[in-house]
């Protein structure tokens, strides 16, 4: 199954399950969505509860957020991760604190739903990956699955939390296959995936990330470096012991990750790890994110801003040797 | 006493109860937040408060016209429509005052207080920022069928932020039960709304294909029935409306905004208060039209100021929430 | 060829010049994404692109009514806008291949095309986004006193994002040298716009007080003729103004969108193309009033193919910008 | 003089200096803002270059975005930076990327002023310092003065720099007093300034966390412990170099800002310093930011979410004993 159809199968299921559940977007309707996610929902469910809106990304989503405080259980789609920056009131100001501003009187039962990534020759305002600042604030979660089973798993623990959710895909991982179990499963948050075992190094990664981090991990294979891989899978809430146990085990560390490296998930990620694990590390803990510009359109720029396997391998050597 | 016996009874009883309601409801505001004012003026109050005296007939009216489980959200100046939506004193003044017996355990303040027993989604200090919270909560009722309207409440100034327009739109398309009440008190802070809002404010909403009406916000009679034919509009499935109500802030912006005459002559204050107090207004109606008499009238004022006093007592004397608290009720 | 030139004679050499000069641009646009297309088929275009085929008419008539230094904005769908207000074919191309010969040195790419040198300050990949530039270039213009104009282009989807109404007011507050151009292709994306627009567009505008006027988008002539009143008006001072033209795009969303009976019919865009197809109307109607004969309309085109021939061989010949560019332009 | 006044004098002068420089924002003409920062700019300068506007923080954003772009040199004013949620689109999307986007053809000089800060008792949605999310954004500068020597120079910087520039002021210092001097003179982006020398310790802090930390220096003095306390000035660009260095040579460092110290700014300065003196770390750098809640209104709770010169020195005693 690929990515895209796990999220699709999580989305329906919950939705057969709980009709309180409901997708709202952009041309997700008919369009199923134009990475075509949700194709078919709407078959099942009826515009009602697959239901195109206007472009109005900050309407939709005050909303969705009004529909989850009273009720209803809104799934939200935000085309692409870039036009986050139009419900930022909606989400942070309303969203994420409803229920402390209420002194927990009001739930925000919610999901948003954005695309991150770039590499799709889609420059500056539809490729970045701003997660970090979701990350940055108290009463959100924040999740990057990185395969199927992870993003079904992921998802349906998303729509059954009580809180608003942020679950971002990346664009160029929807058409990843991988094994999906046929029965119902959820994935807590907060619990970091060993993607792979390893005792040199850890390469902590996120997103699509990870399969550049495994990917990088086999390229070290052939020189005796072995590394281990683990994505966190929620950013907030974090896994901090796993990271840190990983660490303090094979006392060297990359994180890597497609938003900005500065001021980004790395930072925080890093800092955790330089704290927890101060005793055991050989060398500083090493970032790697999407280099300081915009995304470039020209596809020879585009390559260089975005970290590759080649750029996790090389750092590893470098750290390994 | 026979006069007003005689005149009493071309009224129906049940008018005469609504209309005595409505009265002390303004009242119990009015004395709410003379309270307030001079708990901030003797430093016994964190932060800040925008007193919504002047503005109680719009509330109160609106507000009369719902069912205890109908929806409002609210605003910065929110006091009068959680108490016209029927929060108690006691909770109320707590939560302005930080304290662990207030409606947010004192998390909120006078800027968030929520109570969702009594329908409200809760004040918003984003300006314009609870329009998708109403019209979302419009969508719930009209998906779990529960007969529901909400009421967005906001003032003049939310009328330049684009989300109203943009739920404004979708309310529309999806007919949905939500009546935005805009109350135009004519300034934006310190600005007068002439210089932040071109156009015509019914029109936008027009073409936002939300009908709409504009009145006189300070008689409550006339409110509570515009209110009413269109609440009962909007929940037959008329789909959204849209209400203007124009009216005036007796105080400053908030409690601290003393010298405002670069912004609004004392003049034209003073005609506001004098010719135009919704409480005065609708006291004088009920004692020309003898609805009720000077000693009821009396009677309603000392119970509604007893209630009052009693409840800035409670809550004075009320605790703080133990710093524990803090980290409480981030997630659910 | 005597009633040719008997005919011609009935309009000013001026009238004929500009004629021919409109249909010539938007046979360029025609050709331009006609090539477009054609690169991307053959995979030889990096991303996607928007093509603005059906609604050439638009971009063209109304910048044949601004000066070289009146400004625009632009869309994901700009390449129409860009070439309408001057652009060079050969670093539209460039710029579309992402090489360092393009308009942004190929960092914008198909949706980001900016040609300061004619008056254009961006197309825009955030839908609604550029509206807030437009106005500010209005701004820029009434504050250095300079007599340009500002136009800003979007397409009917732009009518849902909230930015719009806020600097439309600002624009009616503080008279504003400004108009918004709505071109209403019936589609956003593959939603029909009678499921995402409540209301009327015009009446939208007027609530924020900038009057407006709806038009067939297909008539170059007619649009030429409404900018032109319209241009005179805005630069006097008048304040801004709204134009909605009815048009419609012939190829899908985007390059890649090519199954969309499940959002709009063969038959409808049939119509479309063969009745409403805006170089085919002028042309037939150059032809019928014998503004010019063929031979010289079939010159226009030759000439016109040849252009765009060569700057396509130009731009695939170019250079991609060397790899360490990439760090360049991000601050000034 | 204080230094609202600074920033008042440092806008005056630059609109003396420049035509081109104009202002925009709410309330801010006669009323010269809600902190009365710009009293009596208008009397000077006019309606015209002292706009009062609409509550439309896009909207007037996005103008300034298209007038800097086209001659002018606007300084935007947001009341309070927990509304700069409304404003990401523009800033983000637009201001930080039209030069990149346009190969460079374009610029856009314009300044974003807005506050930061707690302990107003205003509650969730008037009290953050959100400074973290702009600072993750190629194509933004990120200043946050802490005295009015320093707020003066760096907004004349800020108004004469071609790029957006977003100024953070802290609500609780305008009142904050200091030595300015008559003559012109600016301070340039990234350098930190080293606001108390010191030998034991390294407290690098930003904004009003700067008097937090002198404060704490000299509670620590009291026990023989030298603290050097060093403020970055701006975030971004940030001076790296100076922050290392003193970390070298102390050794112990702590990062204190009063943003939410998840995924915050704390986060990345530790991890700059964590690597730049990997190997004269004696602890691992200690971060302090606010709580991951949203701001209560309750003062004794609101007291407990913000760092203060208590917890820094006790911060700094525990990392030193
Ligand atoms: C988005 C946003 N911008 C600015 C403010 C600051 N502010 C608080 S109240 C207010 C004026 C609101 O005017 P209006 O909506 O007419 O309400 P009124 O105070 O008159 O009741 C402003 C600008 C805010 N709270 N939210
Ligand atoms: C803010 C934002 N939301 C969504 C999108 C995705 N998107 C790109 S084009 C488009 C449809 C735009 O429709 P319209 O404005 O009518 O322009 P048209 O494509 O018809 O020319 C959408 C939804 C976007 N680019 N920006
Ligand atoms: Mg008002
Ligand atoms: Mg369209």
């Amino acid at each position: 199954m690929t990515l895209g159809e796990a999220v699709r199968e999580a989305l329906a299921e919950e939705m057969r399950r709980d009709s309180r559940v409901f997708i709202c977007g952009e041309d997700i309707a008919e369009a199923g969505t134009v990475f075509k996610v949700l194709t078919g929902l709407v078959d099942e469910f009826g515009k009602e509860r697959v239901l195109d809106t206007p472009i109005s990304e900050a309407g939709f989503t005050g909303i969705a957020v009004g529909a989850a405080m009273t009720g209803m259980r809104p799934v939200v789609d935000i085309m692409f991760g870039d036009f986050s920056t139009l419900v930022m009131d909606q989400m942070v100001n309303q969203a994420a604190k409803v229920r402390y501003m209420s002194g927990g009187k009001c739930k925000v039962p919610m999901v948003m739903r954005a695309t991150l990534g770039a590499s799709r020759r889609s420059a500056a305002q539809h490729s970045q990956s701003l997660h970090a600042w979701f990350a940055h604030i108290p009463g959100l979660k924040v999740v990057l699955p990185s395969t199927p089973y992870d993003a079904k798993g992921l998802m349906k623990t998303a729509i059954r939390d009580d809180n608003p959710v942020v679950f971002f895909e990346d664009k160029m991982m929807y058409k990843l296959k991988g094994p999906v179990p046929a029965e119902d499963y959820t994935i807590p948050f907060g619990v970091a995936d060993i993607k792979r075992v390893g005792t040199d190094i850890t390469i902590i990664a996120t997103s699509s990330m990870v399969q550049v981090a495994l990917d990088a991990a086999k390229m070290l294979e052939e020189f005796d470096i072995s590394a281990e891989v683990i994505d966190p899978r929620t950013v907030w809430p974090l896994d901090e012991k796993t990271l840190i146990e990983s660490a303090k085990k094979t006392s060297r560390v990359i994180v890597v990750d497609e938003g900005y490296e500065r001021y980004g998930v790395t930072a925080e990620i890093a800092s955790v790890i330089a704290e927890g694990a101060f005793f055991s590390l050989e060398a500083p803990v090493k970032r790697i994110g999407a280099m300081h510009v915009p995304i470039p359109f020209s596809p020879p720029l585009e390559d260089a801003t975005i970290p590759t396997e080649r750029q996790v391998f090389g750092a590893a050597k470098a750290l390994c040797g | 006493m026979t006069t007003v016996l005689d005149r009493s009874k071309a009224h129906s009883e049940s008018d005469v109860q609504q209309w005595l309601r409505m009265y002390r409801q303004m009242l119990m505001i009015r004395l709410f937040e003379e309270q307030v004012n001079d708990l901030y003026t003797r430093a016994l109050m964190p932060g800040l408060a925008h007193l919504y005296t002047g503005q109680e007939a719009v509330a109160v009216g609106i507000c009369e016209a719902l069912r205890l489980d109908d929806y409002i959200t609210s605003t910065h100046r929110g006091h009068g429509h959680c108490l016209a939506k029927g929060a108690q004193l006691g909770a109320m003044f707590a939560e302005l005052l930080g304290k662990e017996a207030g409606y947010c355990k004192g998390k909120g303040g006078s800027m968030h207080i929520a109570d969702p027993d009594t329908g409200n989604l809760g004040a918003n200090a984003i300006v314009g920022g609870s329009a998708g919270i109403a019209t979302g909560a419009a969508f719930s009722a009209k998906r779990l069928n529960t007969g529901q309207v909400a009421v967005c409440f906001f003032g003049d100034g939310a009328m330049g932020q684009g989300l109203l327009y943009e739920v404004m739109n979708m309310a529309a398309l999806w007919t949905l039960p939500v009546i935005y009440v805009c109350e135009n008190n004519l300034y934006n802070e310190y600005t007068h709304n002439s210089e932040t809002l071109a156009g015509d404010m019914l029109t936008r909403a027009v073409g936002f294909g939300v009908p709409g009406e504009r009145i006189d916000g300070q008689e409550v009679r006339k409110v509570y029935a515009t209110a009413k034919t269109m609440v009962a509009r909007v929940r037959a499935g008329a789909g959204p409306a849209f209400l203007v109500c124009d009216t005036y802030r007796f105080h400053g912006h908030h409690v601290g905004d003393i010298n405002r005459e670069y912004y609004r002559s004392k003049q034209e204050e003073q005609q506001w208060k004098t010719e135009r107090d919704p409480v005065k207004l609708m006291l004088d109606w009920l004692t020309t039209e003898k609805v009720a008499n000077r000693a009821q009238l009396d009677q309603i004022q000392n119970e509604v100021k007893a209630e009052v006093e009693k409840a800035v007592q409670f809550a004075m004397a009320a605790p703080y929430p133990a710093v524990d608290r803090v980290a409480q009720d981030v997630y659910a």
